[in-house]
Parts: structure tokens; C-alpha cells; sequence
């Protein structure tokens, strides 16, 4: 950890930079700078590209097809792709469901599953939270019953995010129901065309029908799909869910924002004949906006620092989910409110792939109140900010 | 009483579904309604007694607002009988205003106020748009943003430049304009918050000298107070929506189970919903302050000032609530299934109406 | 409930702006000004002025000397005295135990002590707080054992605030263990110059011995010194707490110091030529003070119109103190910030009658940081804005 | 290591008592204390190799201070080692060096920095103080405030102007001042936080000319480095004291009960824990960045982004678990008589010292 790169880092950074300008599809990059919304293609073509150069899922240990890159070139390359807009991978294969396959899959699963997750030949996606179980995941019902060599699958899942696109899903069940809740749960992945699943979109505030809900009806599961031991499920997803933090604070996308807004304050009127560059109290929010940023990116390298020395990531880690989403969630206040009035019209189409029509504000100033609104989840999910403070009181401060 | 019979009005007419159902319509606001607003005297509210009003004073208008605010109706209240009527009745002349307001206030005329441009932001001063004589008319041309109701408008009242240079405080006149008229092209559009607007551009649009309200280039600070008036009814419906928020939150927290409990028997979310009602009672204060204060006798310069402080510090109130609700509410907080996140973002868009925040404590730091 | 006065309420203003203009002693007001801290003696002096033109207690009955102003009245005379910087009467005797008296007393207590109290003859403190009895009050301990015509006190006070001026204490002692602890507390008035009573001073981080510990060893009290009933304390107490609101948010000292702190702000120099009043980011925070204080203003004013409409001050009465306190130590910190490097001396002797040295710093920038750390107090004491936001939950959202 | 010595230091020689006692003392700092500074080697830290020095580290002094900031040690260690020391060492002849840094890593100099006046703020820049010269000498007038350790320092470091106007980039110059010299005057007082400081006047004092420190009319960049490391030192000191805040903190709520049970068991508060302890973890962070960055290769504007950025954020650390600190702890938190109501004295001053949040986020942003 150093505030300066090493040589072979900068040649590393370089590296990175060059790949992305050559390789990063122009078309996928026109989309991103238009905030116009990706499609499945656009996702599962960039993820093959990475998977060509061997950069598709560098946090996978190496035997699987990871990268064998250092805390550090992790951070490079994560900089690098936010530098160029490029989307990451579609969290639910290459990030939750492989590293507990393998790290608690059979070699039958392993060889099955993982070469098509890092190919980008299989979409999956998560079926965790129910609609009575928020932050309260344990209490899940959706139930498993053993009968022969199959579950049959009945329940309920929500918050499936893209599951439109999915050709799997990963999801805690319940398969026994007279222990203590978090002791019943085991972990099944599903082929989403079994009879008797039903997806249903759930539209966001934004609009988007960006998750689902997810409808098991009598689905039969092969019992090989069962990860690990029956009734184990519950801890296989607590170690995904403190390990794969790399990135969890989304400094490498909030500075590129902050950039970008820094650029487009300079060219926004301020309606006195100035721009918002001259305005001191949005200068200063910028301001701060950076230095946290600033404050978050070095809070990061100290926990990778740590981890890099043998330590598990602990929970530190909380605080960066916290703190990310946080200042993510100014930025997308501050985007707000540099297009005033223009953020206010709701023409969701004129971001959508083939959209001819005459746009209305300059920038994707007209996405800026959709971005704010839809970003609100991201205090919620993924362990609301308040696990994440019960996190901290308990394990931390021992309260 | 206003607050009995809007809230008879909602009860009857006006669901969450209702609103949803209208949102969806092609106009986007219903005509049933319109007329019902008629039928119970709503639409004299903002005028004077001598003008066949109510008697136009803000703490009526605030009333119906709050109440408003609560529901989230959409009818274009603000900008045809505020905004548009306002600015007749402030500058027109007896004819303007027994052609107008009396239709207007029969429920048979719908207006649009014209007032904002691209790279104006907030000021009102801030007009690129022309108006040059020729004979007994005026040339229109120029383009403004996000007219509230601009689609159903009638009529337009523009803010055009018939002298001065973009900014000058003298030059700027307040124009009636057939929205028919040869040149004019609207692109409408819904808002985030389910209020239709549209962006309206003038091409050489020939507009009688007679239509110019008041006295040529002396409209902006009649445009000012006008506003004003606007944005305190707006604050005053954000302080009924904030209310909502608050409500729907704490019951909510009292039925939703996280952990085997409700989550409103949690301490931290309890003192959170603490900090949100405060805020509530804060933002109600303020805009009771405003509203007494356009009231009374003050100086034009302390009632533009107490509209400001109204509408900054209601602005936090809707970031701190609204943000709250959502997060406290969880996941379906954030889903169009439920009315609180509707209550959400149109508590965002009115944050940005006429100003947000930081404008308006500007405004009130330098007035 | 208005915002502009009637044509009486303007007269009055202009009242009590002469009274407050001929009356108020200068010396003690050009200690103000200085910020030299006010004696026993200026105190006194100043409040028996007030009682002599029959102003001394503006909330009190008019049967036993109060003034009969409306709600509004006493909102200008309030206003004026803090224009003026005349300190109001210290709250114990005047605010806290005559209501009390008037209201629980019998006739011959209300003859033995509120002419002294109307008067300022006597100087009372207020025993209610303990060591282990911070916000959960009802746990206290100090005993009072009945014996033949007496009570025995033992135990210790503690917060207590200019005890050492004070003749007279009044107490919250317990009289009976054995029930709940609400149950079991009486309402004592205690003389302090019973034997077996002392005070020790409790110095706050301003450095000023501001509050004192009070400890009873076998104090006698004639039982003609209860209030009331045995064992109804606790009853006493909590109607006081709740009423006697008037002022508790502090508005028109709130708005003078908003005023005074304009006023330095563009004699302050910003360091790069012209004054603090440039500054965009200082203006604005002056801004933000001045429309919150307008917010409260104004809410206060709704609780006074309900109060005039018959209605029992509600536990909206909890936001005035959380806000009112919160603004002023915003206010505090202002202060703190404009005065810059010359808020670090600590020289509490200049702000001492008699000092005649050289100062450091002008208009009292030497004790802004003092100020800060002693207005700390203001959220934790007279129920803390924890247990306020607790009154707000329980009794209004019904959490 | 550097920590272990200082910890071990603070456990023998430096309690809560202990160090009452030194502020009580007629020095306001303990000889002894700083003898074995001496003799452990840390006054040899800010300097480098060539200078004689440990190295001059700006992450060796980050530990080093954030240990003093546990402790709260208020010895004259960043006035007369980072900022006198540092003066000399940046701006100094060999043999103003071998006068000065000598004696002083020996513990046997004591420095002050006289750099601040009334009138100009933060901004180092603002000299009025000004420098005549007369033959050999300088004519040195002027006032400074809040010269840290001004009462102990014998020697000064004082920045005068030499030419140009008042906040002239140019034309300033750091001249050596015998604190005995005709024409010193000072005031001298502890500070809030228990520290010692003087307001010091100059009236015609003479200098030799070989007193000034470099080239004449040339010091400001230099200046302002050298106040960037005690910035950074002191960011430094204020995170390890915001730690020892938290874990009071914390301890305290473990066993302080009331309404039956330890108020560490609300909910409420222990979210406000977590508030706090994520401050402290972003202080401690951005501190580490911007030492990281003193010891690098970056440009000077990127370093003296780093430490205002460092500065801004930690004293917004400073405000927020200050007073939740204190609030927490309740009445007792604000008496003199608990370690907390120190901690929360000595960081609001840091706060303060050389510029605070505002002033440096607005750095941050201008550079």
C-alpha cells in the first residue's frame, strides 16, 4: 500500500488502459456516455471480450481462471473500467453464486458450473430476500422438500434482480423447518425453464422493471443441485457475503462521476451569467463529495492492505458498504440538482437503445432524478446500512 | 371549511388507484375533477374579493394545498389558477381579467405560465426570450422550459423580452399567448412526479400589443411575487406530503416484522422517526410563517424573504423525509406498488419547483 | 396567533423598550456587552427592579403576582429583554419551585415563601439530579425518613447550578422503598443553612464552577416543608417539567445573537482583504441559523396559540427544547468559527468584573470556545433531547 | 517502534494526573517529559538523514502524533520541532542548521513560530509585520497571535514582510528572533486545550541581517509546506484522540445504566457508536492518505491538496464525535473532572488550528 505506484503497477495500469481502448466496444461506450440502458447483449458480449483476455473474473483464485492479480491491480483495473464507463459483470454468477461453488461445490458442480459462469455462457441470478424477509434473511420460507432424488421447490422470491435475462438461480431454501431458522437453510441452485417458476417484474420508482418477483410452484430440483451439506446453506452465504468486498465501496465509479460533474458544472449556466463553477456552495459540496471519496479510497487500501497480510476482511467492510453508498447516493443529489428544472421530466424512452426523437435536456440532465430515485436501493440492499451499523455495534464495538 | 371539503373531495374521488388511473389518462389530469374543483370554489381562492375571488389571501390557499399535498393531485391547480390567473390578476387589465379569470374560475380555461429558460436556472430575470413590435403586434421568438400544464394550456402567459439585454431586471414583459397560435410547438411530456409539462418553443409568433399584461417591460416584480405565491402553495403541498410520508412510515414500522418484532419497536429507527416528525413540524411552521406573512402589511422585500426561508428549509425537510420513509420502509419503499414512493418523488420534483434549497437561502441571505 | 402585531401589542412593545431603556442598570448591561459574567448581586439587583414595576413573574397567576399578559405579551417582553441582553430570572425559584408552591402547596406555604420569591428576598436551587440518576431521574436515592415531626436527609445531589448563592433547596428525596420507583418520592423544601449540608463545586470544561454537588448527612426538615402529599412527588415534578415551557426554545436570544453575529461577521476580516460577510460558505451558514430559528419561531408560536385556545401544552413542546437547543449551540459553534485562531486563549479572567489588563481578542472572541464547551450542557440537561425524542415517540407517533 | 516507545512512555510518565500537573505547572509542559523526548529520539523525526535527523518522515510523525493525541500530550513538540525545526531545515544556511537543529534534537532548544496576525485569518500570506532594513540589521514591527509555545520559545521564527503590500505572494521572509531580544513583548496564557501560547509584539526589534532564513522576499512555498506538515501532524493527533473519545465512549456506555440496563444496550445509541467509530475510521484513513502522499513524489499542489483535504475531514471527525462523545457521557462528559471532557477541548482547538474545515476545503477545491 503506497500512495505512489510501483513501475510495474504503472506498466500495469498502461496495460489496462490500452486493452480497454482497443477492445471496450465502441458502441456499448456511446451507450454509457448517453445513459442509454444496456441490454443483456451489450453485458454478455463486453464479459466475453474480458474472458478472451483472461481478465474476466479477477478476484477468482487462480486455478478457476482467476487473474492472480495483487490487491493493487485489482484496484488499477477496477479504476481503469470506471474510467472508460465499462460495466462490470453482472454480480450474480461471477461474484456470489461461483466462489461458493467453489468454495463449497463438489468437483462434479465445479467443473459443471464455473467455466460457463466465467464464459459469460450462463446468466444467473440470486434468489435470496422474500417478500417478508428484508433485512431479516434468515426467516425465510420458501420451502425444499426431500422427495427421492429431487426438492420439490415452493415460494416465493423477491428482489431478483434482472431475472428477466436468467437462465439459473441461486437461492436459500428451507429444508427444515424444526430447528432455530438459520440452521434449516440450505443453498440450491435452479435451472430457471423447470416447470413451475414464474417471473413476474416489480417497476421501480424509476420506472425500470429492473427486479422480479420470483414464483415457485411444485419445481422439481435434482438433489445434485444441493451445495454442500443440507442445512448448511445459511453459512455458505454469511462467508459470501463478508468475503468479495473487493470494490464494495464503488470509489473507482463515484470519482469518475465526480470528474465528470466537475466538467459539466463548468458548462452549466448558473442563470447569472456564470457557470456552476463560480457557485461557492456547489463548488464546496463537490468538494466535499471528493475528499470523501478521497477518505473512502484510503479506508479501502487499508482493508485490502490487511487482507493482502493474512487477515480476513473484517467488519471494516461494513463500513465501506455504508460509507459508498452513501457518497454515491450524494452524488446522485448533486446531479440533481445541477440539472434543476431538467430533472424533472420523465421521458424514459429517449434512453432507451434507438430512441430518434428530440431529447429534452443536455447531458442526460433528464436521467438525473430517475438515477436519484432508483439509487435509493442502494442503502437498502445488499445488507441495509442498518445491518451494516449492527455489524459494527456488535462485532466491532462489542455492544 | 377548505380542509373538509378537500378531504370529503379525496375520500370520494381521489384514491391512490384514482390518481394512478388519471396519471395514465391522455390528459393526465381529470376533467371530472376539474369541474368539481370549480363546483366547490376552489378556483376563486387565489383572488381577490374585487376580482370574483375568495379573497386570495395564502393561508387559504396553503389549506388547500396541505390538503392537496396529502392526496398528491395532480390537477394543474398551481399553474392555471396561481401561476397563470395570478399574473392576470396582478397586471392585467378589468378586460384581460373579466376575459380570463372569470372562465378560468367557471372551470373552462386552463393556463400555462412560460417563465423559465435553459440557461436562466432560477431567475426569473433571466430572459432570452424576444418580443420585437411590429405595428400592432409583437414577433415572439425564443424557448422555455418545463411549462407546468403546458399541454392542456389554453392560453400562455410568456415571459418576454421586449427591451434591455438577458438579465436586465427592466425590459421584461408578461405576454398572453394563444397556444394555438402559428409557431408555437410544444413537446410535452410527464414528469417524474406525475404532473404533465411541456417544453414550448416560439417562432415568430404574432401576438396582439393588447395582449401584453401591465405596462410594457415593468412585469418582473409582479413575476416575482406572482412566484411566490406559487412557491409557497407548493411548499405548503409538500408540507401535506411530508405528513404523509411520516405517517405511512410509523405505521408501517408498526406492522412490518424484521427479527421476530416490529420494526418500529427499535430504538434507532424510533428516534429516526423522532427526527422526521420534527422535521415535519419545522417545515409546517415555516410555510405558516410564510403564509402570514404574505398576508400581512410587511415590505414586498421581507415577504419575497419569507418565502425564500420557507422554501429552503422545506427543501431539507423533503430531502431528510422523504430519503427517511424510503430507507425506513425498505425495498417496497422504492417500488411503484406503493404510494410512498409516489409521496417521494413528488416531494422531490416540488423540491426543484421555483428553486431548491440552496437558491432560495441565497435568496434570503441577500434580500 | 399573527404576524404582524395589533395596534396594543405595538404599544406594548414600545413599553416595555422604554422600561427596558431607562431601567435596565447599564454597568450590568455593559457587562453583558463584555461578556463578563453577572454576579449574584447584578442578578438580584436587575429582578428587583422587574418586581418593582410588577413584572418580575410574567407566567405566574395574577392572584399571586403575575402580570395577566396574554401569550404574545410575554413573547415581546421576552424579545425585548433579550434585545437588551437583561438576564431573565434565574429559573429555580421564579420558574420552577413557586409553580409548584402555587399549584401543590398549601396556603401556608404559599404565604411563607412566593412574596420572597416574587421579590428576589430569597435565592433558591434545585435538588432533583443524582450521581446515578442522569435522564432516568425516578431512580433516586437521597432518603428522607420520617421521625416525630421531621424528615432525615441523606444523600447527594449533583448539577446543581449557582447552589452556591442559593438560601433555599428543593428536593426530590425518596420516602418509601418498598414501591415502584414513581411511587415512592416526596417534594421537600429544604433551608440551606440546615445543619449537615454541604456544597462542593463541580467545575465544567469552561472552567467556571458553575454547578456544585450537594451532599446531606442527617439534614432535619420540619415536615411542614413537604409539598403536598407523601409520595406524590414524582407528580409534582413531571407537571412541572411539562408546563413552564414559555421560552424554552430560546428564540429572541437565538435571534439576537444571529443579529450581533451578522454585525461581527463584516467587521471580521476574511484574510484575504474584505470581511467574513464576503465569505459565501459563512453567509450561508448564518443563512441556514436564521431560517431555522424563523421554523421554531413559529412553531413555538403554534404551541402558544393551542396553549391560548384552552388546549394543555402538548409533547410538541419536546421539539422546542431538541431544536431550540440545537440551534443555539449551532449558534455557538458560529461564533467559535468567526473568531478563528483567537478562540483558543483561555483567559477566563477577563471576562471577570474588575480585570483590567490587556484583552486578547475583540468583542469577546476569547470566550467563544468557552462558550461552545459550556453550552454543550443544553442538550443533556432539563430531560436530554434522547429522552425528548422518547416523549416524541411514545406520545405522539405512538412507537 | 515508534508507537511501542510512545506507548510505554505515556503508561509510565504520562496519566491523566500526570499530565494535569504539567498544565498546572508554571512551564505548562514537563522538562523532564521532554528530555526523554530527547533521549528516546522522537525530536529527531521530523528531520532527515542529511540534517542529522530519524528521517523526516511525514508517516513516521503521523504515529508518533497520533500516540500524543491518545495521551493528549501537550508538550511543545509540533511548535518547536515541525514548525520552528522545520523552518529552519527547510529554509536554513548548513550553519543555521548546525546552531539550531542540533541543540534542539538534544532537547536543549525550545522554538516558536510567530506566523499568524490579527487580521489575516488562516491565510499565511497576510504579513503586515514588517522588515526594515538598516544596514546589517532589520527593523522587525508587528504583531502576532497565537504563537504556540511562544512563552518557552527562545528562539523565534518570524514571518515578516520584507517588501510588497499586505498579502503579497512575494516579499516575505522567515527571520530568527531572539526571544530576549529589545522590542519583544509578549502575552503569554494557556489555551483551551491546555496548551501554552502568546500573543507576541514586536517594536523596532533589531535583527542581523544573517538572521533571515534563505532568500530574502522568497519563504512563502517553503512556509507553507512546513505548515502543512504540523497540519498533517496535528490531523494526526486529533484521530488519535478520536479514538480514545470513542472508546470511552463505548467503555462508559457498557456501564453506565439507567432505566435498569447499561445505555450501551440502546439501540439509538449504539447506532451513533457506529457513526462514530466510521468517523474515526475515515479520519484515520484520510490522514493516511495524505501522510502517504507528504512522502511521496507527487507535486507540491498535489501534496497540499492531500493535507487540506485531510484537514477539512477531519475536523468534521472532530465536530461530530466530539460532541456525541460528550452528549453521550451526559452532565459528566462536560466536567473537568473526567479524561473525555479533555479529549473533546484538545481536538475542538486542532479544529481550529491552522484553518479549519471551511477554510481548507476551499483550499482544496482552489488548487
Amino acid at each position: 500500500m503506497n500512495a505512489s505506484f510501483t513501475a510495474e503497477e504503472l506498466q500495469f495500469q498502461e496495460d489496462a488502459r490500452q486493452f480497454l481502448e482497443a477492445e471496450f466496444p465502441k458502441d456499448i461506450r456511446a451507450k454509457v456516455e448517453q445513459r442509454v440502458r444496456l441490454e443483456k447483449d451489450d453485458y454478455v458480449r463486453w464479459q466475453k471480450i474480458l474472458y478472451k483476455k483472461g481478465w474476466a473474473a479477477p478476484n477468482w483464485p487462480e486455478e478457476h481462471g482467476g487473474t492472480g492479480w495483487t490487491a493493487v491491480q485489482k484496484y488499477i483495473f477496477a479504476e481503469q473500467m470506471a474510467r472508460f464507463g465499462a460495466p462490470e459483470p453482472v454480480a450474480f454468477g461471477m461474484k456470489m453464486v461461483a466462489p461458493v461453488i467453489y468454495t463449497y461445490g463438489n468437483e462434479e458442480q465445479k467443473k459443471r458450473f464455473l467455466p460457463d459462469i466465467l464464459a459469460s455462457n450462463v446468466w444467473w441470478c440470486q434468489g435470496y430476500s422474500e417478500p417478508n424477509s428484508g433485512s431479516d434473511l434468515a426467516s425465510l420460507k420458501t420451502s425444499a422438500v426431500r422427495e427421492g432424488d429431487h426438492y420439490i421447490v415452493n415460494g416465493t422470491k423477491t428482489w431478483n434482480t434482472l431475472g428477466q435475462y436468467a437462465d439459473w438461480i441461486f437461492c436459500l431454501v428451507r429444508t427444515d423447518n424444526s430447528v432455530k431458522k438459520q440452521e434449516g437453510i440450505s443453498f440450491l441452485l435452479i435451472d430457471m425453464k423447470t416447470p413451475g417458476i414464474k417471473v413476474s417484474p416489480i417497476y421501480l420508482i424509476d420506472g425500470t422493471p429492473e427486479v422480479n418477483e420470483v414464483y415457485f410452484e411444485n419445481v422439481k430440483v435434482p438433489v445434485e443441485n444441493l451445495i454442500g451439506e443440507e442445512n448448511k446453506g445459511w453459512t455458505y452465504a454469511k462467508v459470501l457475503l463478508t468475503h468479495e468486498r473487493t470494490n464494495i465501496a464503488g470509489v473507482p465509479r463515484s470519482k469518475v462521476r465526480l470528474e465528470k460533474l466537475r466538467m459539466l458544472a463548468a458548462q452549466t449556466a448558473d442563470g447569472n451569467g456564470g457557470t456552476l463553477s463560480d457557485d461557492p456552495i456547489f463548488k464546496n459540496k463537490i468538494a466535499e463529495a471528493e475528499i470523501q471519496v478521497l477518505a473512502l479510497e484510503y479506508a479501502e487500501l487499508r482493508a485490502l492492505a490487511a487482507v493482502s497480510v493474512g487477515k480476513a476482511p473484517g467488519p471494516e467492510s461494513s463500513i465501506l458498504k455504508v460509507v459508498g453508498t452513501e457518497v454515491a447516493q450524494f452524488i446522485d443529489e448533486l446531479y440533481m440538482e445541477m440539472a434543476a428544472w431538467q430533472s424533472l421530466p420523465f421521458v424514459p424512452d429517449q434512453f432507451v437503445e434507438g430512441f430518434s426523437g428530440e431529447e429534452i435536456g443536455e447531458n442526460g440532465e433528464a436521467a438525473t432524478a430517475l438515477n436519484y430515485f432508483n439509487n435509493r436501493k442502494a442503502s437498502i440492499y445488499g445488507g441495509s446500512n442498518e445491518i451494516q451499523k449492527n455489524i459494527i455495534c456488535k462485532a466491532v464495538l462489542g455492544l | 371549511m377548505l380542509q373538509d371539503s378537500v378531504q370529503k373531495f379525496v375520500h370520494r374521488h381521489y384514491s391512490f388507484d384514482d390518481r394512478n388511473a388519471i396519471i395514465d389518462s391522455g390528459s393526465g389530469y381529470s376533467e371530472q375533477c376539474w369541474q368539481l374543483f370549480a363546483e366547490l370554489g376552489w378556483l376563486t381562492v387565489p383572488f381577490r374579493e374585487d376580482d370574483g375571488g375568495f379573497g386570495g389571501l395564502a393561508t387559504d390557499m396553503m389549506v388547500l394545498m396541505e390538503e392537496f399535498g396529502k392526496a398528491m393531485v395532480v390537477e394543474p391547480f398551481v399553474p392555471t389558477a396561481v401561476l397563470g390567473g395570478g399574473l392576470i390578476a396582478a397586471l392585467g387589465s378589468a378586460q384581460h381579467k373579466e376575459q380570463h379569470l372569470v372562465p378560468l374560475m367557471e372551470g373552462k380555461l386552463q393556463l400555462g405560465a412560460a417563465l423559465y429558460e435553459a440557461s436562466g436556472r432560477y431567475n426569473l430575470a433571466s430572459v432570452g426570450t424576444t418580443a420585437k413590435r411590429d405595428g400592432d403586434h409583437y414577433v415572439v421568438s425564443g424557448s422555455k422550459i418545463l411549462v407546468l400544464n403546458g399541454e392542456a394550456a389554453q392560453q400562455l402567459l410568456v415571459s418576454v423580452r421586449t427591451q434591455g439585454a438577458e438579465r436586465d431586471e427592466h425590459g421584461i414583459s408578461v405576454v398572453l399567448i394563444d397556444a394555438a397560435s402559428a409557431g408555437v410547438h410544444k413537446k410535452a411530456y410527464t414528469t417524474v412526479d406525475g404532473h404533465r409539462a411541456a417544453q414550448i418553443s416560439f417562432t415568430d409568433v404574432r401576438v396582439p400589443v393588447a395582449n401584453c399584461l401591465g405596462a410594457e417591460g415593468e412585469a418582473l416584480s409582479a413575476l416575482r411575487r406572482v412566484v411566490d405565491r406559487a412557491t409557497l402553495c407548493v411548499s405548503a403541498e409538500a408540507v401535506g406530503a411530508l405528513d404523509m410520508l411520516l405517517q405511512k412510515t410509523v405505521e408501517y414500522s408498526k406492522t412490518r416484522k424484521q427479527f421476530g418484532t416490529a420494526i418500529g419497536t427499535f430504538q434507532a429507527l424510533q428516534h429516526r422517526m423522532a427526527d422526521m416528525f420534527i422535521e415535519c413540524q419545522l417545515a409546517r411552521s415555516i410555510v405558516v410563517m410564510a403564509a402570514m406573512k404574505l398576508d400581512s402589511d410587511l415590505t414586498e422585500q421581507e415577504k419575497a424573504r419569507a418565502v425564500s426561508a420557507a422554501k429552503s428549509r422545506v427543501g431539507r425537510a423533503i430531502r431528510k423525509v422523504g430519503q427517511e420513509a424510503v430507507q425506513l420502509h425498505g425495498g417496497i419503499g422504492i417500488t411503484n406498488e406503493l404510494d410512498v414512493g409516489h409521496l417521494f418523488k413528488r416531494v422531490t420534483g416540488i423540491e426543484t419547483l421555483f428553486g431548491n434549497s440552496d437558491f432560495h437561502t441565497a435568496r434570503f441571505a441577500s434580500l
